[in-house]
């Protein structure tokens, strides 16, 4: 599938004589009960087989749209004004059951995360029954065999088994899939997909994403994509429609909105995604000593329940992480990535291999023992909302380390290290008694990153720094610790799946698959030369990879994605 | 395709057990340990007192009767014999005589079974309706001015000790205005004020519980997809919302059951029911040990397996919990 | 049997009504109320009955209450005790053995939950079980058992009611801090070099605090109605001492004729039991603790 | 108060029972079991005893002794009685009820190692008993026993064949008007007519036995309209059914008469003026004033009911309530400050025992007695009572079967069980002995004389009271209250 095809020009969805659009939606008012305004007047119109991306900040009214045209806005929201015409015909004056009735029938709903969106007590084929059309729903035989086609529509094989099986026995992608086959259950006119990937890991948000454009050629499909993600609208949308707290601030074709952007607000939006053409960091050139190693690491954990089965987390696995040198571990979710970073923190111990801290081998049982061993290693968590004792402010957590294992000289001058810690993160001193409550995201992270470097330790492991955080903030974030690096000559080793924030802040890449290291290099090589073909196959996955790598000038949107050919290879590798 | 899905197949998915016999076996153990573990305290309490074998005969019992006891339960071996033994007779059922009725305990216990079964069942089943009807009214009742009365209601009425509210039943329902009789010998009225105050010391918790759960359960992403499906909103509300919210107040029933035997025995005695909670409590005034360990062991039995099918209905519920 | 591990569900508990309500707000304050007086009643009863509550005119038995004024306000007993006398001094016994009570199955609970959850499987296994066995066998009969052996007395009645209340407590703590122990940041505080003890101190605990305030009512007002039961059905505290449960059984006879006796000592129970529980939910939304509660 | 069951009848109350010839009877304590050999309370066990069971002779509501299962009988010699048996008398189950099976009832009480508590009421004066023919029972007496009939006005028979076969006791093979429908020993009986008994044909077509081991429960049952005909209750209850519409209510005398006991192998209480402190101390006229709400004398040292007991020893009277002299005694006995003790009572039993005791252990604690009153179910405290380790004092009331003055004393008699464990007084034995069998009435008042003096001076009990025998009544029903508290379906019908 190509994203603006051949057969329709540009933009069409703008200014089209002759034929009627799937939905058009003009005026459309959605306010609270107490008369507070979400959106203020959104209109647009989405024709057959063409797409429109929905993209703003965090609450910026992306999903309320969706749902307003779906008519599935949450309690306590309503439509108040405007019209929505479905095929043609008005349902906003309509009463709520016939209304709800016809947007059931013309749309199909993709929500954003498929772990809950599907009932955890019935089967799929429970579930996917009370998407059919009635006269289909009421004989079980034909419900059936039409379950069973749906699935192997969405590329879902030994759709039998799955029809018996409970939600939580299946991945999120295969849900995802099922998630989709109940959307096209009533063959609706179009798909709405709020955050529809969002949730996914990459190289799972590539199939699903392939497979919505595959399902849209072949039955016609209008689509509305609702996504953060640019580089998803880039990828996969004709049209673009940018949300600012609740208004239409830019519509138009997607090569038109974001190559040449009107709005500093989507200026903005765009300035803030990581560049993957962006200057690598010089690394410390030859190598002097190893900081932190591991050798034959493996690790296996119980599969829940099934105490006979193990999972091979991490299988004889070498790292060693020189002085200065920023290492990257990359790879898609359920690599093992984390389980290597706890290890090598000391949080947790492998079954096998062993680790050397600064020449000296990590010997401690206990987690207490090995961090005391450890000490010159520090962490940052992935979720900084979960990382912060809601209960301490700012100054307690930062001082906490200190009080525990600093020395007395340290101890004594607790409070002004503090200060200057916060002083290093880019915090103004007067947050030092705040509660992380008080905190936004970005900002919490500063304070973990902070409490990380109250102890002047040498190395920095950092598990997903920047994925919890709204982009805007990211970038900053990762500013900041590149300039750590370069003050404090720390060393890293960073973990993301992530691709440009890897390029951003490391020197060196090692790409793990399944709990083995497929390929390691420097972060140049990896990019420019990948010779593993999982790594390609990464590389390829990275939504708007080609738009961001082209010069922003180019009017990219024609050339053909790279990986198309390669897209929706093996469902089931999820 | 329509005709190629054999009938087995979806035979298959029909009776797709939301339990694994892995989880169902788990449970046992977990039961018959528990039981093992009640056993092992009663073996207990018996030693706290010293000479456990005097415990087991009446007051003015003769040498003799003291010695056969001593040899039944072989109080005369050292400790740990003396355990596997006491054991063995429980699990084998052999307690010793009780001392009132001069026969095997158990067989008493059974006589009064019936009764406590019925009337905990009776309590129970009232527990539950009232308390899922206040909960879900509460919940997603017509007005939401008025519909957290119901369970607030329950509430007070929880706040009465069972003895209490018994003894007040007694002077309002059968003596004052006699409506509804006094005791357990007027089957089948005669169940209802004692029913009724066990009923009134389950439904609250039950009730707030369903409550929450509804709340939670309503604003579900799975309950959002289901009404984008076109199934109708009263499908959705009791196949999506209502069923799904029922695991916690299995869950609670779980615990209130321990709460339903306690009841019974204040309850039976208040009522005179004769049931085996009274027998415990007379068998206690008379210091007819054998007949209280024994009504014990078989209480906390049915506890064990009260819990037993709390837990297998509550993964039953909830898949991910059952295939664990 | 796993008794609910994943959510904790208090034994009772007070009215749920959405905050908007007028009374939400006011029922609270007069629960407070209400707790003062009878509190305070009960402490200053040597002030309020000098004469103790054992002072018999058996001429003047059953005499109804007069309320205001008089010699016996709230009447007196089949041995012409004065009521008032009995209510106080009973309250002294049923109050004192169950704050008493209450607070050691609190202690009891909370160290045994955190000791299973950095104790590691083997004690998190062995403390699980005992709380089921403890669940398995009520707690009225196990009191009645235990006293039947140990006879009435302080000790015994207060070692049964803590043995009878301490899984209230475990259960919801141990949910709790387990839920804790596994945040970030208490791997935060590990790795700013924390053992287990200061991992308790410094984050398990002060987490566990609002909970363990909300679990001490909770306790205190099962407790009470579990000691009220057992008085009634004779045992602790016995005549002519009084208590509350006691007094009801005592004047059960005459409910009829003279129904302050059993009716008054038992308001008094129910008051306290409700009041408590209000207050103790009232805490339970201002640390927003409902749902763990619950 | 409200008049309770002002409405009557609901679906199961006693007045609508009756309305169908079903009555409902309550008892005041536990039953213990059926076996007629272990001598049970006459407001209990003997109540359902006299109803199953027969005897050779039979009191009469109006104290009238009546031929039973004996037909007639004369004394045959010196120290022999002849007993002529109902001919062709059956069991429940067609047995013959025979002079055979009545031999083997007094053999089994007769053992030399008998365990059975009945035993010490005929072994005082029966030597042998035989069986010439099936109609005729020959009882051999350890002396001339004038008053042998009356003394087995209370004497049952059972079935010995199926007695050996159920020895718990908990079911019975009725030789008398009703037979046992179900049994339980917490709640109650029920009985239907033997359709084998000899005699009349029983007036109820049903008789249920309630029991009512707490006032409380007394009190409720009439309330809710649950029970016929109930003894026992406190005087002050009885005034809740004063304006009734369904119950009459009554207090009148009875032959039963309250003491506490002593257990005198205990110090101090083995101390002579520690018991009679003990009965000093005690206001029995206050007591019987103003909780048992009688006009009656308190007991005069001895333990007879006027006007109940014809023999009385006119010299005694009561010991007065003398607070300082008790204290005075007390000191002599070397206890200036008294001592603590224990009082058993058996829950519910006796009229008005909870706050009679109270006020007891008040004014023993006045003289500086600290008493803790113990309460225990009726079964135990027998059982407590007949062993070495008896309380230390208990409450309770004794009946005789009879107005028998040797019945009386006999339980002051070392051959009783509850006295059994008490330092012998071979002497009071002798006398007892001889009273049992004295020839003449001037020699039994002698005996008798000598015998209460004896227990007066030595304060074997303390002498309180004889108790009221106070009871509710269905409106509807006949009945004579009876002295020694039987409460026989047979006294009992319905008016008109
Ligand atoms: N249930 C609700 N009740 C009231 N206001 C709501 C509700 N849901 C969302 N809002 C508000 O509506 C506005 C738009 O929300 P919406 O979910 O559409 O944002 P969004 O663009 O989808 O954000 P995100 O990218 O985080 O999903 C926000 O200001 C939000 O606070
Ligand atoms: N505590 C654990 N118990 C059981 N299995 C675990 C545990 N931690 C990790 N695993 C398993 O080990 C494998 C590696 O997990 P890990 O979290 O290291 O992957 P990851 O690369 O960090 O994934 P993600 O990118 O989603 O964070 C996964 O299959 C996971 O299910
Ligand atoms: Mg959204
Ligand atoms: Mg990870």
């Amino acid at each position: 599938m190509i994203p603006v095809s051949a057969e329709l020009p540009i933009g069409t969805g703008i200014e089209n004589g002759g034929r009627t659009p799937v939905l058009e939606v003009s005026g459309l008012r959605v306010g609270l009960a107490n008369g507070t305004e979400l959106l203020h007047g959104i209109d647009f119109k989405l024709f057959p087989r063409e797409s429109l991306g929905i993209v703003g900040e965090s609450g910026s009214g992306k999903t309320m749209t969706a749902m307003a045209v779906v008519g599935l806005l949450p309690g306590g929201v309503t439509a108040t004004a405007g019209s929505i015409r479905v095929a043609g015909r008005e349902v906003f004056n309509r009463d709520a059951a016939t209304r709800r009735a016809l947007l059931r029938d013309n749309f199909g709903v993709v929500f954003q995360n498929p772990a809950v969106s599907l009932n955890p007590r019935l089967t799929i084929f429970q579930q996917l029954r009370e998407a059919l059309p009635a006269q289909i729903r009421r004989s079980r035989t034909r419900s059936y065999a039409r379950s069973l086609e749906l699935l192997e529509h969405v590329g879902i094989s030994r759709a039998a088994d799955r029809l018996r099986a409970f939600p939580h026995e299946l991945s999120g992608g295969l849900n995802q899939r099922v998630v989709i086959a109940m959307a096209i259950a009533r063959s609706p006119q179009a798909l709405i997909a709020d955050e529809a990937t969002t949730a996914l890991d990459v190289s799972m948000q590539k199939q699903v994403l392939d497979l919505i454009d595959r399902l849209r050629q072949e039955l016609n499909l209008g689509l509305i994509v609702v996504s953060h993600d640019i580089g998803v609208i880039a990828d996969r949308t004709d049209d673009v429609l940018v949300l600012k707290d609740g208004n239409v601030v830019e519509h138009g074709p997607v090569a038109q909105v974001l190559g040449a952007p009107q709005h500093e607000y989507t200026r903005a939006l765009l300035d803030a995604i990581p560049r993957l053409d962006g200057e690598v960091p010089d690394d410390a050139g030859d190598r002097p000593k190893i900081v932190l190693e591991g050798r034959g690491l493996t690790r296996e954990f119980p599969v829940a329940g099934n105490h006979r089965r193990k999972v091979r987390a991490l299988d004889s696995v070498d790292v060693s992480l020189h002085e200065g040198q920023a290492l990257a571990v990359v790879g898609e979710s359920g690599s093992g990535k984390t389980t290597l970073a706890r290890i090598l923190v000391g949080l947790d111990r492998p079954d096998a291999g062993d680790l050397t801290a600064f020449g000296k081998p990590v010997t401690g049982r206990s987690v207490a023992r090995r961090r005391q061993e450890l000490l010159d290693v520090q962490y940052i968590f992935q979720d900084p909302y979960a990382a912060l004792d809601p209960r301490q402010t700012v100054s307690q957590i930062i001082a906490e380390p200190i009080e525990l294992s600093g020395s007395p000289e340290q101890r004594s001058r607790k409070r002004e290290m503090v200060l200057d810690l916060l002083d290093d993160v880019r915090l103004p001193r007067s947050f030092a008694d705040r509660k992380p409550r008080q905190l936004s995201g970005g900002q919490r992270q500063r304070v973990v990153i902070a409490r990380a470097l109250a102890l002047r330790p040498k190395v920095l492991v950092a598990d997903e720094p920047v994925s919890s955080l709204d982009l805007s903030v990211q970038t900053r974030i990762l500013d900041l610790l590149a300039t750590l690096r370069a003050e404090r000559d720390l060393s890293y080793l960073v973990i993301s799946h992530d691709l440009a924030v890897i390029r951003q802040l490391c020197t060196d890449v090692v790409v793990m698959r399944d709990g083995k290291v497929v390929e390691r290099g420097t972060t140049e090589e990896i990019f420019t030369s990948p010779r593993d073909a999982y790594t390609r196959q990464l590389l390829d996955a990275i939504p708007g990879g080609d738009w961001f790598r082209a010069s922003p000038d180019s009017t990219s949107g024609q050339q053909a994605h790279p990986s198309v050919t390669a897209s929706y290879q093996s469902p089931e590798s999820e | 395709m329509a005709d190629t899905a054999p009938a087995s197949r979806f035979a298959a998915y029909r009776i797709r057990p939301p339990i694994s016999r892995r989880y169902l076996i788990s449970r046992l153990v977990n039961a018959a340990l528990t039981v093992w573990g009640v056993i092992t305290i009663v073996f207990f309490a018996m030693h706290l007192t010293g000479n456990p074998a005097a415990l087991l005969v009446a007051a003015n019992a003769t040498p003799q009767q003291l010695a056969a006891i001593t040899r039944q339960m072989g109080f005369n071996q050292p400790p740990v014999e003396q355990y596997f033994v006491f054991v063995g007779q429980v699990v084998r059922g052999h307690f010793p005589l009780s001392i009132v009725y001069d026969v095997q305990p158990l067989q008493i216990v059974f006589q009064r079974l019936p009764a406590t079964l019925v009337l905990g069942g009776t309590g129970l089943a009232g527990g539950i309706v009232l308390g899922l009807s206040a909960g879900f009214i509460a919940a997603v009742g017509r007005f939401p001015k008025v519909r957290w009365i119901p369970v607030s209601l329950l509430t007070a009425f929880e706040g009465i000790p069972s003895f209490f509210l018994g003894v007040v039943l007694i002077a309002l329902f059968a003596i004052t205005l006699p409506l509804l009789p006094l005791s357990g010998d007027q089957p089948p009225v005669a169940i209802i004020l004692p029913a009724l105050v066990i009923t009134l010391a389950l439904a609250a918790p039950i009730a707030r519980v369903f409550r929450t759960s509804l709340l939670e359960t309503r604003s579900a992403d799975h309950v959002r997809l289901a009404e984008s499906k076109g199934i109708s909103p009263t499908q959705v509300l009791f196949r999506h919302v209502v069923v799904n919210s029922l695991g916690p107040v299995v869950n609670v029933l779980g615990v209130q059951a321990g709460v339903v035997f306690g009841g019974e025995v204040v309850t039976e005695t208040v009522f005179s029911w004769p049931g085996v909670g009274q027998l415990t409590v007379t068998a206690l005034g008379n210091r007819d040990y054998p007949l209280v360990i024994a009504a014990v062991t078989v209480l906390a039995i049915g506890f064990v397996l009260v819990n037993l099918l709390v837990d297998v209905v509550a993964a039953a519920l909830d898949p991910r919990g059952g295939h664990r | 049997m796993t008794l609910l591990d994943d959510q904790i569900v208090s034994v009772s508990s007070a009215p749920r009504a959405p905050r908007r309500h007028w009374w939400s707000a006011t029922l609270p304050a007069i629960a407070a109320l209400i707790l003062i007086v009878i509190v305070g009643s009960v402490l200053l009863a040597h002030v309020i009955a000098p004469e103790g509550y054992n002072d018999q005119q058996i001429t003047a038995s059953y005499l109804p209450p007069t309320w205001f004024g008089g010699a016996h306000p709230l009447g007196t007993d089949d041995l012409g005790r004065d009521m008032l006398a009995r209510l106080v001094y009973g309250g002294r016994a049923a109050l004192g053995i169950s704050s008493i009570s209450a607070l050691l199955a609190t202690t009891l609970g909370l160290s045994l939950a955190l000791a299973s959850v950095i104790g590691g499987r083997f004690w998190d296994g062995l403390f699980g079980r005992l709380a089921d066995v403890q669940l398995a066998i009520p707690a009225v009969l196990l009191a009645l058992i235990v006293l039947a052996f140990a006879g009435d007395g302080l000790v015994p009645i207060v070692v049964v009611l803590t043995v009878g209340g301490w899984v209230l407590t475990f259960r919801i703590v141990r949910v709790h801090a387990s839920r804790i122990i596994a945040l970030p940041y208490i791997e935060a505080a590990r790795l700013g070099g924390a053992r287990s003890l200061a991992l308790l101190r410094r984050h398990v605990l002060p987490a566990t605090l609002p909970l363990l305030v909300v679990a001490l009512t909770l306790n205190f007002s099962s407790i009470l109605v579990l000691e009220s039961s057992l008085s009634y059905l004779g045992l602790g505290v016995q005549p002519p001492q009084p208590d509350w449960g006691q007094m009801v059984a005592e004047g059960q006879a005459q409910l009829n004729g003279a129904y302050w006796v059993s009716i008054f000592p038992g308001i008094l129970i129910v008051l306290t039991v409700v009041s408590v529980q209000i207050l103790g939910d009232r805490i339970a939304d201002h640390f927003s603790l409902t749902e763990t509660v619950r | 108060s409200s008049a309770s069951g002002a409405t009557s009848s609901t679906s199961g109350s006693a007045s609508a029972l009756l309305k169908q010839g079903i009555l409902v009877l309550g008892l005041s304590r536990q039953l213990t079991g059926l076996d007629p050999g272990k001598s049970g309370s006459v407001d209990g066990d003997s109540s359902i005893d006299r109803a199953i069971y027969a005897s050779l002779t039979i009191y009469t509501a109006t104290d009238q002794l009546e031929p039973d299962l004996a037909t007639s009988w004369k004394q045959t010699g010196s120290a022999q009685w002849t007993f002529y048996l109902q001919p062709g008398a059956k069991f429940a189950n067609g047995t013959p009820l025979d002079a055979a099976q009545v031999v083997w009832n007094f053999d089994r009480l007769l053992a030399p190692n008998t365990t059975l508590s009945g035993a010490s009421t005929v072994k005082t004066w029966v030597k042998s008993v035989a069986a010439p023919n099936p109609t005729t029972l020959v009882i051999n007496t350890l002396g001339p026993i004038l008053d042998a009939p009356e003394r087995l006005s209370a004497f049952f028979i059972a079935n010995e064949q199926y007695v050996t076969a159920h020895p718990n006791g908990l079911s019975a093979l009725a030789s008398g008007p009703y037979e046992i429908k179900s049994y339980d020993i917490e709640n109650g009986a029920t009985l239907v007519p033997n359709p084998d008994y000899y005699g009349p044909k029983p007036t109820w077509k049903e008789v249920i036995y309630k029991i009512l081991s707490t006032e409380a429960a007394r009190v409720q049952a009439a309330e809710a309209d649950t029970i016929d005909v109930a003894l026992q209750y406190d005087p002050t209850d009885l005034r809740l059914f004063a304006n009734s519409s369904v119950y009459d209510t009554g207090i009148t005398t009875s032959s039963w008469n309250n003491t506490i006991r002593f257990n005198e192998a205990i110090k101090p209480l083995n101390n002579v003026l520690v018991r009679q402190a003990i009965n000093y101390a005690i206001d029995k006229t206050a007591i019987i004033k103003n909780i048992l709400d009688v006009n009656e004398q308190p007991l005069a040292g001895q333990v007879v009911s006027k006007p109940y007991d014809t023999l009385v020893n006119p010299t005694l009277s009561p010991y007065p309530y003398d607070p300082t002299k008790a204290k005075q005694l007390l000191a002599e006995a070397g206890y200036p400050n008294g001592f603590s003790v224990e009082l058993a009572l058996s829950s519910g039993t006796y009229v008005a025992q909870d706050p009679i005791t109270q006020v007891i252990a008040q004014e023993l604690g006045a003289v500086g007695i600290k008493v803790s009153i113990v309460n225990e179910d009726f079964g135990t405290w027998v059982d407590q009572t007949e062993s070495a380790n008896a309380p230390a004092m208990y409450y309770i009331a004794y009946s005789s079967g009879y107005p028998s003055p040797a019945a009386r004393l006999q339980i002051y008699a070392d051959s009783d069980l509850q006295s059994h464990y008490d330092p012998p007084d071979t002497a009071y034995d002798e006398l007892v002995q001889e009273l049992q069998n004295a020839a003449t009435t001037a020699q039994q008042q002698a005996l008798f004389d000598e015998a209460t003096d004896n227990l007066y001076q030595e304060a074997q009990a303390v002498f309180l009271w004889p108790q009221p025998l106070t009871y509710v009544i269905n409106k509807d029903l006949n009945w004579i209250p009876n002295p020694a508290h039987w409460l026989d379906p047979q006294d009992i019908t319905l008016k008109s």
